[in-house]
């Protein structure tokens, strides 16, 4: 039902790759600048949702399978998981911890970071499954 | 060993669920019933004559919720009448109640109650008793609806209601009187003496609560309108619950809560005996009023019954040495004289199936021996001197003078009468009515049925003759109490 | 270690349930939540021991100082009510392994499990966590899985059940954060210990803002708990729910806000300053009104799981009750009433989801003569009604006999008539059921049953469920003076 | 009357609950319902974060230098109210699927029409 417009496949050719290095930026700097995983994630969401509409469902079927997404979903949740338990724990055993990069920089924020990208592939993939039942009525 | 006392109360359970479970043919069931009664009568024989103040601690959750078994002397009497009866009870019923299909589940239950009864004789605190007394609602309710007609499950449902009903006033009355003492054993003279007076119409409430609680069971004027009804009941059943059982243990926990919870000090001071003095005294009476133009047989002895209890509940409101033993003495024999008038018309039911007064002409000379028997129980219920009616009568008559209220030997003498109105015509239309005797063949109930009855009449007279054994074993128990 | 064990609670169950995400095999989604139900289970026995031990614990996660981290805090009684639920889960689980596919389509099975999971771990969170924004988290993530658990039939009234209970908890769950923001206002804390210092000596000035917030946390959690005029939404959730999951959640998921309740009222506001406002006469009154009313309403039931649902609110009722008295025994036995009920509950809930699939009707009028059929049944459905009832030893009478005491030592002796008239009130609708099972000739000929044999190994589950009715009614005295 | 005019933060948040509760308990159509949900909890995290605001500081964002703690404002409201907007989200999210599957099983999203529907069906 969407009919194939070019114009709109062209521009979304273009923006798509756009929006998505946003949403990658919002992600990593979420220790530094406002953002993290969650405000990244539905960046990142909102690419795969023009995608979709663009290029209507068989496309983005093709290449992001549902079946991929929930798999990404549970690796990511218990990466999560398991990082956050490990945080918890390691302060009191003092177990090793990763290096306090110097502020301001990337990599200074020890296991934040990490959680953030893991968190950002969640949310991402999450609010996209939400849409894609909404829109396929099958709820 | 202090376990001697859990086992005649645990013996009948064990032996009531082991016929539920292996579901056994007739005749070993029967077998199996009756050594476990007899079994039970030597036992409570043995603790009676050997364990002296022996006590014993079932469970103990918390300080107010223990499970305490200690039999005192009067706990004992009341056991040994209830295993008694019970035998004669197991051999009446066996033939009865014949071999219908699903007789294991009334048997089963019929073992329950007489473990509960046992179990509400040896309780040694108000706990244990109060525990015991809903156990008892709930293992004589199947029996009482066996028939399983709407007719008996309406008279079960009423049953149920009205016992729930006493027991949440009795739990209610317990709940307030431990607050006030925080311990509720059964002490002779009674735990409140000793806790300093409060209020008193807080105690009066507390003993009104109480009364009415345990008067339910015990068919107190205004909730006795479950006894007929429950009449539905094949008549082993309603003889043993009516006569026995259910009725006499209410009237035992009111005994055991005036004299050794509250004690009769405490009641007199508050004048609540005055006020159950009326309601007592209306029981008599309206027992005897409305049993007098009753036409079923069993529906009349079972108001004769209401006013029965009202003699030995009189005793216990009168606080006088001989009126209590007036009491307890009439308690054991309306045990013995009600149960066997009720064999007598369960075996005239039973073989000529007549329950109407107007039926049952001539039926003397057809069954000459169950009805001689029959005519020697009613004779010593209406307390003709030789007979052990007359005894307990005479013993309340007396307490009633040295109290000071005269109208309690004038209600007694009174209601001799109304029981003679109403067992009478029994005894002369059986006899005197109908064909002549000679052209009628004797069709005697087999003797599972009539050895009973002759017994327990023969019995009756023996207690009437000589009492004393069992005055002085409650004389005993008295004078601790006054 | 022992100090970390909440933490892995929590932990474990939500790990488990995001694998059982990923498995495909339906048998070993079954073996992992069973897995994780188990060690939960070990855990928090080791963790009573602890806490019996020592006295209480604190863990604080993240930073040390509670001023920001998270905090949990494990008394006695946290101790008691997790060892409690996580057993009755392990139970409802070992029921639900056999039964659930019977009443949820194939594909969603998996999701069950994880809701239970999720739901499980929820719980957990709110009973340890000592910080107000954090319950509510939990209380959010419990409300969902809730919501999920009952909506897994996928039927019609499944759905409009779901709604009225999503519409109704969100209210609540707004009311409670707007208290949690109101009480920030004031003290500048979130943790309860600290709130407690702070507000112990400033109530006096915020005198109408402190009620106000009492007043909101008392209507927020009630709606949540299912408090007497709050509780429209139970009877349809609770009756359209498959069987484990209603058993789980009126035994186990409306106790935990109450039991938040009790926490912010007696640990956060101390008795004094809870006692000097009119809300503890109100909550007394939702009680007394919820304990009769419940039960007048769940005999005019004509569906078996609908009146246990209304007995349920008729308990909750009781647990108010006990915490309106404003004493220190009269919480004693609110919370012994928690563990209490939650026992009692789930085996009658599980026992009647076994009754429906044997005649396969809710009516209750098709129960009759169920006694022939399935003996054992009945026999255990009896003991959990004489328990509600309160017949002595079992749990129902002692918690009604410690509440009258502690009502005469608040001096309000008419309140005893209540929580009796109340128990008369519960043998006229559990007695019939089970005499018209066991007796009465016309309802037991004539009874033709599909004869789908239930198999004892179900009744298993159920066993040890009544068998710990007995325990907790016995071992009553020593839970009673741990809180 | 001051206390109004002046933290208008606290009372702006406090009518705006107003109004979303209202909506949410009245109003029958499911959609309305929701959207006062929304109103009600937007509502909830004004006032928190109003509550962390201090006047004449600025966000705690760490720009090119970090400078000292006391030139920001209180995050810790703040971020708590991160995971309030993340449950609001999710409550939303469930909501809107429920009304879906009730329209497409009532094919009404009266709230009022469906429970009479219950009584006679």
């Amino acid at each position: 039902m969407i009919k194939k417009d070019i114009i709109l496949k062209e521009v979304g050719k273009i923006i798509i790759p756009l929006v998505q290095i946003f949403g990658i930026y919002i992600i990593v700097n979420g220790h530094l600048s406002s953002g993290g995983g969650f405000s990244g994630g539905t960046v990142l969401a909102s690419s795969l949702i023009i995608m979709h509409l663009i290029y209507g469902e068989a496309y983005v079927e093709k290449n992001i399978k549902k079946e991929t997404l929930i798999k990404f979903i549970s690796i990511s949740l218990i990466f999560y998981a398991v990082v956050k338990g490990y945080s918890f724990l390691s302060d009191v055993y003092n177990l090793p911890h990763p290096a306090l990069g110097p502020v301001g920089k990337i990599f200074s924020a020890g296991f934040i970071l990490y959680l953030n990208i893991v968190l950002g592939i969640l949310v991402a993939s999450i609010f996209y499954i939400i849409f894609s039942i909404f829109i396929s009525k099958e709820v | 060993m202090d376990l001697i006392i859990v086992v005649p109360i645990m013996l009948p359970i064990l032996t009531g669920f082991l016929l539920g479970i292996i579901k056994p043919n007739y005749n070993n069931r029967n077998t199996i019933i009756i050594s476990s009664t007899i079994l039970n009568f030597i036992l409570i024989l043995y603790i009676i004559l050997f364990k002296h103040n022996v006590s014993f601690h079932i469970v103990k959750i918390n300080e107010f919720l223990d499970i305490y078994l200690m039999p005192d002397n009067i706990g004992k009497i009341f056991a040994t009448l209830v295993s008694a009866l019970w035998i004669l009870t197991t051999f009446y019923s066996i033939d009865y109640m014949g071999n219908q299909k699903n007789l294991n589940k009334f048997f089963m239950f019929f073992m329950i109650t007489e473990g509960v009864t046992i179990g509400i004789a040896f309780s040694g605190n108000l706990i244990t008793l109060y525990l015991f007394y809903e156990l008892l609602t709930l293992s004589t309710f199947p029996l009482v609806i066996e028939k399983g007609s709407e007719k008996a499950l309406q008279a079960g449902k009423k049953y149920l209601i009205y016992s729930f009903f006493g027991a949440t006033m009795v739990l209610f009355g317990i709940i307030l009187l431990f607050s006030q003492t925080q311990n509720l054993a059964f002490t002779p003279g009674g735990i409140v003496g000793s806790v300093p007076m409060g209020n008193p119409n807080f105690y009066l409430f507390i003993y009104i609560l109480l009364f009415l609680g345990f008067g339910v069971k015990a068919a107190l004027v205004p909730f006795h309108s479950w006894l007929p009804s429950a009449m539905v009941a094949p008549t082993p059943v309603s003889s043993l619950l009516h006569a026995v059982a259910v009725v006499k243990s209410g009237i035992f926990a009111l005994g055991r809560m005036t004299y050794y919870i509250l004690g009769w000090e405490v009641i007199e001071h508050t004048k609540g005996n005055d006020y159950m003095l009326i309601l007592v005294l209306i029981t008599i009476l309206m027992g005897s009023f409305l049993a007098i133009h009753q036409q079923n047989l069993k529906k009349r002895l079972a108001y004769s019954t209401i006013s029965q209890l009202g003699y030995i509940m009189l005793g216990l409101v009168i606080f006088e040495n001989s009126s209590y033993i007036g009491g307890m003495l009439h308690m054991l024999f309306h045990a013995t004289i009600k149960i066997t008038l009720f064999f007598c018309v369960g075996a005239i039911m039973h073989y000529e199936n007549k329950t109407e007064l107007k039926e049952i002409e001539g039926i003397g000379k057809r069954m000459p021996k169950t009805m001689l028997s029959f005519t020697v129980a009613s004779i010593c219920l209406i307390g003709i001197p030789p007979m052990n009616g007359f005894v307990s009568k005479w013993f309340l008559a007396i307490g009633g003078l040295e109290r000071g209220n005269y109208f309690v030997p004038i209600i007694l003498l009174l209601s001799a009468l109304l029981t003679a109105a109403y067992l009478i015509p029994i005894i002369s239309s059986a006899f005197f009515k109908g064909k002549p005797a000679h052209d009628v063949e004797v069709s005697e109930p087999n003797n599972f049925m009539l050895v009973p009855i002759v017994l327990l009449a023969v019995l009756n007279v023996i207690l009437g003759f000589f009492p004393n054994a069992l005055i002085t074993m409650i004389q005993s128990a008295a004078s601790k109490l006054f | 270690m022992i100090k970390f064990i909440p933490l892995i609670n929590i932990l474990i169950l939500i790990l488990f349930s995001f694998i059982i995400l990923i498995t495909k095999k339906e048998k070993n989604v079954k073996l992992m939540s069973f897995a994780s139900n188990i060690i939960t289970f070990l855990l928090s026995i080791l963790l009573l021991t602890r806490v019996l031990l020592e006295d209480f614990i604190v863990l604080n996660l993240g930073k040390n100082n509670s001023l920001l981290g998270i905090q949990f805090y494990i008394g006695s009684s946290e101790a008691v009510i997790s060892l409690t639920f996580t057993f009755v889960m392990l139970m409802i689980l070992w029921f639900s392994n056999s039964s659930v596919k019977k009443e949820v389509s194939e594909i969603r099975i998996s999701f069950f499990y994880i809701l239970i999971n999720i739901l499980l771990a929820s719980l957990l969170g709110v009973i340890y966590s000592n910080d107000l924004f954090n319950s509510y988290v939990f209380i959010e993530v419990s409300t969902l899985s809730a919501c999920g658990l009952i909506i897994l039939k996928d039927k019609k009234e499944n759905i409009k059940a779901t709604v009225k209970y999503l519409i109704m908890s969100t209210i609540g769950s707004g009311l409670v954060l707007m208290a949690i923001a109101y009480i920030y206002s004031i003290t500048g804390h979130l943790n309860i210990t600290n709130i407690n210092e702070v507000i112990v000596s400033s109530y006096q000035s915020h005198q109408n803002a402190v009620l106000i917030i009492l007043g909101l946390f008392t209507v927020g959690l009630g709606i949540k708990s299912a408090v007497f005029p709050l509780h429209s939404w139970l009877p349809d959730a609770h009756s359209s729910a498959p069987t484990p999951a209603s058993a789980a959640l009126s035994a186990l998921v409306i106790k935990v806000y109450v039991f938040m309740l009790i926490k912010i009222l007696f640990r956060m506001f101390t008795y004094e300053i809870v006692n000097s406002f009119i809300i503890m006469d109100i909550i007394l009154l939702l009680g007394s009104m919820g304990m009769i009313f419940g039960s007048i309403m769940a005999i005019f039931q004509k569906e078996l799981k609908r009146m246990i649902a209304y007995s349920s609110v008729a308990q909750m009722g009781y647990i108010v009750f006990g915490i309106g008295l404003g004493t220190i025994s009269g919480t004693a036995i609110a919370t012994y009433h928690i563990i209490g009920h939650a026992v009692t509950k789930s085996s009658l809930f599980l026992i009647s989801g076994l009754m429906i699939e044997k005649t396969s009707s809710k009516k209750i009028e098709d129960l009759k003569g169920i006694g022939r059929e399935m003996p054992i049944t009945l026999g255990l459905f009896t003991l959990g009604a004489f328990s509600m009832v309160g017949i002595p030893i079992l749990p129902g009478f002692i918690s009604k006999w410690y509440l009258s005491l502690a009502c005469i030592e608040v001096g309000r002796v008419p309140l005893i008539l209540i929580i009796l008239a109340s128990s008369l009130l519960n043998v006229l609708y559990y007695f019939p059921i089970i005499i018209n099972g066991f007796f009465g000739n016309e309802n037991l000929d004539g009874k033709i049953y599909k004869s789908k044999k239930i198999e004892l190994s179900r009744l298993i589950p159920i066993f040890f469920l009544v068998l710990s009715i007995i325990l907790v009614g016995a071992f009553s005295s020593k839970l009673i003076n741990l809180f | 009357m001051e206390i109004f005019t002046e933290n208008y933060f606290e009372t702006g948040a406090i009518i705006l609950f107003g109004i979303g509760f209202v909506t949410l308990m009245l109003h029958s159509n499911l959609i309305k319902k929701i959207i006062g949900m929304n109103i009600m909890d937007t509502a909830i995290f004004l006032f928190f974060i109003s509550k962390g605001y201090v006047t004449n500081k600025e966000a705690p964002i760490v720009v090119d230098i970090t400078k000292n703690p006391d030139s920001y404002i209180n995050p810790v409201p703040s971020a708590l109210m991160l995971t309030g907007i993340v449950v609001a989200v999710t409550t939303t999210a469930f909501a809107l699927a429920l009304t879906i599957k009730l329209y497409k099983h009532y094919n009404t999203i009266d709230l009022e029409k469906i429970l009479e529907m219950r009584e006679e069906s």
